[in-house]
């Protein structure tokens, strides 16, 4: 299903080979698709027990829902990376957000910990919804800010946001004065570390956002518009669209996307780390997006695709995690998957494999 | 069905195209396809929109692998894998869509890939001094120093042509390279080609422009529905016959016919749209401007006369310096297209490729996108009704395309811009700025999109004409105004015009009337 | 008399204690009435080499800095030298041709951190001869030099044991997220086979302790939890019971520092070589030892 | 469309322009700012950068971006300090290996993006990882070099204007002064520019553009370990952990500098002038010296906010239009 082409289905399947597999093979989502089943198979094949999954404390536990919960806040910002990179624009600033709101959370519901007659008590600041309303908010509003740089003043993408990505996280710093907040709440623990029937609760929290997100392009213009302004800004522009508020909606879109992500780092750590959490997230998600199919240029794009990207980078993570690959060669495995899965999804290569073959 | 042509200047053809076939998916460009160009003539394709003609060409420049059939060249096959190889046999090519870079200036338009090079290194002085005088040929006095993308798309169209006279060819092939072009500009392109055709080169030539075929053309190979209908002597085959060939079937002779589309009593309603001291700094000088319902509106003016520049005004596509609207005798302010489509105006861009079609949305979301700009984004119109509206004027446009969920870069160019005027009709404005809206589309389309047009003034849309094809003005136009140096130069009821006094004024002198006469023999 | 002006340059403000060592040095030199020019490096060695040169602009007294890394150093060293302002490093050493560049170093010593860690588990071990201890590690960030000495002195001093050995060892790059994450991993394919855990710090360590609860163990229990720091998140670990020791690298380096830098402006003779008070806190002594954490 | 016609030229002045007042109001802040070694302290200290900013000046005209050159960078100084240390190679020797090895890991990545079709922003990306990778193959640790040529061009001095400037120096502004000859005068640089404007229409003009393509990016290549040259002629080490980030330094010095992201574009002098803010920022602060670390983030972001917004600003009062 892809959310750009609501009319996906209603294209004639081309005459020539109408078979399932080419189908399957031709969908823009074949490939990701494809990539993902592979890391899988390597996984299962290299890893004792990766599928296995058993009940414990009346969850589900195994790998798989590990690497489910680790990439469930790479799924949040991947989507809303998706909606700003259809428009032609990048936002790096995506870390810092989840530094922001991370820490905003963390510090209103915070509290210390007081050695009570040696016994170690636990203070809450404020209530939870006002606490991580505020987080949102402070998320959103960083949102508005890129949006504002972007859309109203015209700065390009890279740099309006490249100066949040600075002193956004130079801003949660000072909230935090540098340390690390931990937070001794359970409730908060939730979002992050909870689970609903048996699974994570940050999988509940992915799916609502990409259902919300997936029926506003499906029930509204928001799709189209939204590709139309990434493909030709100008035509779209004189079509009527609003392309300003459109390419600030997206800014916001995708900074509260951040700021939920960050809520779920920092309930899972159960800390805010503001040096440190988010980093170089912004990076992971891009790269989800456009594993996912997405191209950097704008127009098409494809919501299940950044899903199923983010999916690809942290199965990866974990096989490279599991498998005992010495930290020195990380990168260099990263990399070489990352490009594999790239070739597998270029038209061109497999021409010349075919011609070779041929 | 195929005549034989006996050439006798030169029984070898330059260039031989035989069993030329190519498909896309789900479409059957060319079918066995055959062309012979000889050395010193102007050849002429013709076809319909979307029979295949430019993607002949680009079969035969290298854009495009063939899926069977070959190319010769001085009897020897030759498979050209790209443009540059192409170029290096001595083929130079106009595209239909202008394919330069706007962010060159104009000169390097003309020469990037073959610059004078002086010491090594690129001489820009002469490069510029050349350029200017490559111009100078199509009378064309410009700033070759400016970037490109400062210029309307006539000029660009021209920037385009000179750059393949440039190159020392012997095939040279013109895409549509007149359908932005005036009367007058076609005809000192014409002489530079007869120029050139005179010192042997074989020219290939692609128009909808009956005129302009028979004015330049030696022969003419017609083309319908993929595949080549054949081979004629310009001289042997009459303009009905050669009509008839392209559709396939007789024509209606009204599409040849130059009588006016109505008898012009028709009556107006008040005044839909007024403007007052409209103007912009560098673009357009103050103009007062009004356009009544149910009128027909033509603008007409030689090339940068100003008509785009009154029309992105009337729209908010551009910020008017000076002056006021009022619609329905209410003032309102444009500073966006939107506020303008929120009154009911809708606007057909003359550049397709820039600023109107979104290439890889399908044609069915380029139908209805302005539609639902207005509508609003949060009321999506129900997909149901999406794909009724298109194929509607799909049926209705005749729009070639192999369904309303292609991609509408892959049509045709005059396809494309049928789906683009398809865009504004679907908004059922109360008042229509058509600037060139029949740029590249095939007489008989031209025809029935006229009839369709007039039809919808008559029931009391305002539309605002603009097209450099005169006689289209002069047939269809319930009142003239005639632009000049980006200002009004004078207003005229219908029939106060004709062929011939339409150009003196245009021009502002009498120079052009004798010569442009040449063309129409 | 004019109050002495130094010049310190930081690695930036990448954990607590980083964060803590900047306060202790702020705060030295403001009661020491020392003019203090800060600059953070954001982690980048040529930031830091830029800073160095614009406190030679500014011809400060004295420059003090705590390397990124320990080599590269020896310039810029020999512009201050050339302008005549001596060098205290901090922290961490350099590695320089002439050892003439700088005056003294004063900080901790990673190796010996390491070793430290590594000697409190050959006690345990000794201590308990019959559990098998496979150990698994978190490193810090790939390349850095805590990361490279921590290694090497666990490694130098718990080779001597056959019995001990790492199965595992994967970068956490310092960070509590990557060391949950992580250890995550590893509990998944190793289970019940990891009796130890040896992380390079202790946010890496509090981390880690949650992936092992979540998989339904008992950190400090089921798995020995060793790290290095002492941070108070530490601390608060090990009185719930949850890490078993953190051996101190104490980042309260302000006031020695401001004494040294008096003197070496004044030009008294300096060791070459300060070594700062660290200790090891067990689990045991971690309440008593709470309300005297300062960081 | 027609309201990027004269920006980038207009952007690189006004960036000029900028700069100046930020001296100018720095220098009065901050006695000893405005004195000529601290100016080519800015010089000596990114040097670097600036050759790293005009290769990807080229890469951003023609659309394209490269993520790997802060990696490749760090990989030339352990490839060099490698050979230097380990295998003693002679030095002239280990420069020409580590630059051919640069260009010959841009033109691969180049190829990669053109002939498979593959996006720049992956394709660099992987190839960032790799190189960053590549280096701990090689040692994690950092390798020191002493080798005589280059501690002689780390230390010379080279006298000028009453203060002095470093070889790197010289050979970063030759390598500036190189590529604006070859944007501007080559037909190299033509395409490269043609290519940012609209590929499509290159390729119909028939000019090599996947050959060009290739080029931009070995260029970059190259650009990026003579980076890594001058980098270890700074540092004397070669360290895999060196220069992190350097990729957006670069990418935000070349568009502060005026260039466009989206291709077309932009003039290779602007990479001077976007680097030289990027300095002054940090000299400015560094003058400072009471901000924490956190504030110094947040003066980073404030600074390139008013500069980028004050340019912005400047251009749209030239010229608007749609
Ligand atoms: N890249 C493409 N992908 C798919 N279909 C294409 C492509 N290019 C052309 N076609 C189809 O091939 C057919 C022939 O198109 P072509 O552009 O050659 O027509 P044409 O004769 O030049 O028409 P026009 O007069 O409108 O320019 C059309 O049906 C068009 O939809
Ligand atoms: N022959 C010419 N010589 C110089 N400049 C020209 C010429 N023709 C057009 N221009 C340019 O045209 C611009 C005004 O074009 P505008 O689009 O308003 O004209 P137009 O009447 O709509 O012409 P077109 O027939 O191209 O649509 C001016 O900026 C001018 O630079
Ligand atoms: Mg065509
Ligand atoms: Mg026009």
């Amino acid at each position: 299903m892809t959310i750009s082409t609501p009319a996906g289905a209603a294209r004639p399947a081309t005459t020539s080979d109408g078979s399932v597999l080419h189908t399957i093979l031709t969908h823009p989502l074949g490939r990701p698709v494809g990539a993902l089943v592979l890391l899988l198979l390597v996984a299962f094949f290299t890893i004792p027990g990766f599928f296995h999954l058993e009940v414990r404390d009346g969850h589900l536990y195994g790998s798989v829902i590990d690497i489910i919960n680790r990439a469930a806040p790479l799924m949040l910002a991947a989507l809303g990376m998706t909606l700003v990179i259809a428009t032609r624009g990048i936002d790096i600033s995506v870390g810092a957000v989840v530094a922001l709101s991370g820490t905003v959370a963390a510090m209103l519901i915070g509290g210390t910990m007081v050695m009570d007659n040696g016994v170690p008590t636990y203070v809450s600041n404020m209530p939870m919804g006002w606490a991580l309303a505020a987080a949102l908010g402070a998320a959103l509003l960083c949102g508005a800010w890129n949006g504002v740089l972007v859309a109203g003043l015209g700065l390009q993408p890279i740099v309006a946001t490249l100066i949040l990505m600075v002193a956004g996280r130079g801003l949660a710093q000072l909230l935090t004065d540098g340390q690390i907040v931990t937070v001794y709440y359970k409730p908060f623990f939730f979002i992050g570390s909870g689970y609903l029937f048996g699974l994570p609760f940050s999988l509940y929290l992915v799916a609502a956002v990409f259902i919300v997100t997936a029926l506003l392009m499906k029930k509204t213009a928001l799709g189209l518009f939204i590709q139309a302004v990434g493909i030709n800004p100008v035509a779209a522009r004189l079509a009527g669209i609003k392309t300003a508020s459109l390419i600030f909606f997206v800014y916001v879109f995708c900074a509260a996307c951040a700021g939920l992500s960050g809520l779920m780092i920092s309930s899972n750590i159960k800390s805010a780390d503001a040096n440190n959490a988010g980093l170089m997230l912004e990076l992971d998600a891009i790269l989800a997006v456009t594993l996912g199919g997405t191209s950097l240029a704008g127009g098409k794009f494809s919501l299940v695709g950044s899903m199923i990207g983010a999916l690809i980078i942290q199965t990866l993570t974990y096989t490279i995690y599991s498998l005992g690959v010495p930290p020195e060669v990380n990168m260099v495995v990263k990399s070489v998957v990352v490009f594999l899965v790239c070739m597998s999804q270029s038209s061109e290569f497999k021409q010349l494999l075919q011609r070779r073959k041929a | 069905m195929n005549t034989q042509v006996n050439h006798d200047a030169a029984p070898v053809p330059l260039l031989e195209l035989r069993g030329i076939s190519k498909s896309f998916p789900g479409v059957k460009a060319l079918s066995n396809v055959a062309l012979r160009l000889y050395p010193g003539e102007v050849h002429t394709l013709m076809g319909q929109n979307g029979a295949g003609k430019s993607t002949l060409i680009k079969v035969l420049t290298g854009v495009y692998t063939p899926d069977s059939g070959e190319i010769m060249l001085d009897g020897k096959p030759i498979a050209p894998a790209s443009t540059s190889d192409a170029q290096a046999l001595g083929i130079s090519t106009v595209y239909q869509e202008v394919n330069l870079c706007p962010n060159l200036s104009v000169a390097e338009n003309i020469f990037i890939g073959r610059y004078p090079r002086r010491f090594g290194a690129i001489d820009w002085r002469s490069m510029q001094q050349q350029a200017r005088a490559l111009l100078q040929q199509l009378q064309i006095d410009i700033d070759v120093t400016a970037q490109l993308s400062a210029f309307p798309l006539a000029i660009q169209q021209m920037v385009a042509i000179s750059r393949a006279l440039n190159i020392s060819a012997r095939v040279l092939i013109l895409d549509e390279p007149t359908s932005s072009l005036d009367e007058a500009e076609v005809n000192l392109l014409f002489s530079v080609l007869r120029r050139l055709r005179e010192q042997g080169m074989a020219i290939l030539f692609v128009t909808h422009f009956l005129d302009q075929t028979y004015a330049i053309s030696d022969r003419i190979t017609v083309m319908r529905n993929g595949e080549r209908e054949g081979e004629y002597p310009c001289s042997e085959l009459s303009r009905l016959a050669l009509v008839n060939k392209m559709i396939g079937v007789a024509a209606d002779t009204q599409a040849l016919a130059d009588e006016p589309l109505h008898d012009g009593a028709a009556s107006f309603g008040p005044n839909v749209l007024e403007a007052e001291g409209l103007g912009r700094k560098g673009a357009l000088a103050p103009m007062d401007f009004h356009i009544r319902q149910g009128e027909l509106l033509g603008l007409a003016g030689l090339l940068g006369s100003g008509r785009t520049e009154l029309a992105r005004l009337l729209f908010g596509a551009d910020k008017a310096d000076t002056g006021s609207i009022r619609i329905n005798g209410k003032a309102r302010n444009f500073a966006v297209p939107r506020d303008a489509i929120a009154a009911d105006i809708g606007f057909c861009s003359e550049d397709r490729k820039h600023e109107g079609a979104i290439l890889s949305l399908s044609v069915r979301e380029n139908i209805i996108l302005a539609l639902q700009a207005r509508t609003g984004l949060l009321r999506a119109i129900p997909f149901k009704r999406q794909q009724a509206l298109a194929d509607e004027y799909v049926q209705a446009l005749g729009i070639k395309t192999a369904s309303i969920e292609t991609p509408i870069g892959s049509l045709s160019g005059g396809n494309q811009q049928k789906a683009l005027l398809a865009r504004w009709l679907v908004t059922n404005p109360k008042m229509l700025i058509l600037d060139e809206p029949t740029r590249g589309i095939d007489v008989r389309a031209k025809q029935e999109i006229m009839t369709y047009v007039t039809k919808l003034c008559r029931k009391g849309m305002a539309i605002l004409f603009i097209s450099s094809e005169l006689p289209e003005v002069l047939r269809c136009s319930d009142r003239i105004v005639v632009m000049r140096d980006r200002k009004a130069c004078g207003e005229y009821a219908r029939g106060e015009l004709d062929d011939t006094t339409v150009l003196q004024v245009i021009a502002g002198d009498a120079h052009a009337t004798g010569e442009v006469a040449g063309v129409a023999t | 008399a004019k109050p002495l002006v130094m010049g310190f340059s930081q690695v930036g403000a990448e954990s607590e204690w980083r964060t803590a060592n900047t306060v202790s040095i702020k705060d030295a030199a403001k009661k020491d009435g020392v003019t203090l020019k800060f600059a953070d490096a954001q982690q980048k060695q040529e930031n830091q080499v830029k800073a160095l040169r614009s406190f030679i602009a500014q011809k400060v007294d004295v420059i003090a800095f705590s390397p990124v890394v320990e080599s590269g150093w020896d310039t810029v060293l020999r512009e201050a030298k050339a302008a005549k302002i001596p060098v205290i490093l901090t922290d961490r050493a350099v590695n320089v041709t002439d050892k003439s560049l700088y005056v003294t170093f004063i900080g901790s010593d990673f190796v010996e951190e390491g070793r430290r860690a590594g000697q409190w588990l050959m006690e345990y071990a000794k201590k308990n001869p019959d559990t098998p201890l496979n150990i698994v590690e978190l490193q810090g960030t790939v390349g850095s030099a805590p990361a490279i000495d921590r290694k090497e002195g666990f490694q130098e001093v718990i080779g001597k044991n056959p019995k001990l050995k790492i199965i595992r060892s994967q970068t956490g790059d310092f960070t509590r997220a990557k060391g949950k994450e992580v250890m995550e991993a590893f509990l998944k394919a190793e289970g019940k086979k990891i009796n130890v855990l040896y992380a390079h710090n202790d946010d890496m360590a509090i981390g880690a302790i949650q992936a092992i609860e979540e998989a339904g163990m008992k950190p400090g229990k089921d798995i020995i939890i060793i790290s290095i720091d002492g941070v108070k998140g530490a601390f608060e670990a090990m009185i719930a019971g949850k890490l078993n020791v953190t051996v101190e690298c104490s980042p309260l380096l302000g006031p020695q520092l401001m004494s040294i830098a008096r003197d070496v402006v004044a030009g008294k003779p300096v060791p070459k070589r300060i070594t700062t008070e660290e200790g090891v806190f067990p689990a045991e002594v971690a309440a008593k030892e709470f309300p005297n954490r300062k960081y | 469309m027609k309201g990027l016609l004269h920006t980038p030229y207009f952007t690189s002045l006004v960036t000029v322009l900028l700069l100046v007042v930020m001296l100018g109001l720095g220098g009065a802040m901050y006695p000893g700012l405005l004195s000529t070694q601290v100016i080519f302290n800015l010089l000596i200290d990114n040097a670097f950068l600036l050759v790293i900013a005009v290769g990807m000046t080229f890469v951003i005209v023609s659309g394209g971006i490269d993520l790997s050159v802060g990696s490749v960078l760090a990989l030339s100084t352990m490839i060099a300090a490698w050979l230097l240390q380990v295998a003693h190679w002679p030095p002239l020797l280990v420069i020409a290996t580590v630059l051919a090895l640069g260009c010959v890991f841009g033109a691969s990545m180049g190829a990669f993006i053109h002939y498979f079709k593959l996006q720049p922003f992956i394709v660099t990306l992987a190839g960032m990882f790799l190189a960053r990778g590549l280096c701990y193959l090689i040692s994690i640790n950092s390798i020191t070099i002493d080798d005589p040529l280059y501690v002689a061009m780390s230390q010379t001095q080279l006298q000028f204007l009453g203060g002095f400037v470093s070889p790197g120096v010289v050979i970063a502004v030759i390598t500036l002064l190189a590529a604006v000859w070859l944007a501007h005068a080559t037909p190299f640089g033509r395409a490269v520019y043609a290519i940012g404007g609209n590929e499509q229409s290159a390729l119909m003009m028939g000019l090599p553009v996947g050959r060009t393509k290739v080029l931009i990016y070995a260029f970059s290549g190259f650009c990026a370990s003579l980076g890594g040259v001058l980098f270890s002629f700074y540092m004397l080490s070669g360290y895999g952990l060196h220069a992190q980030g350097t990729e957006l330094d670069a990418i935000a010095a070349v568009v502060i500098g005026g260039t466009l992201l989206s291709g077309g574009y932009g003039y290779v002098a602007g990479a001077l002038s976007g680097v030289l803010v990027l300095g002054t920022i940090q000299t400015l602060i560094a003058f400072d010296g009471t901000l924490s670390s956190w504030w110094t983030k947040i003066v980073i972001g404030g600074l390139l906010f008013v500069f980028c917004v004050v340019q912005r600003l400047m251009a749209m009062g030239q010229k608007k239009t749609v």
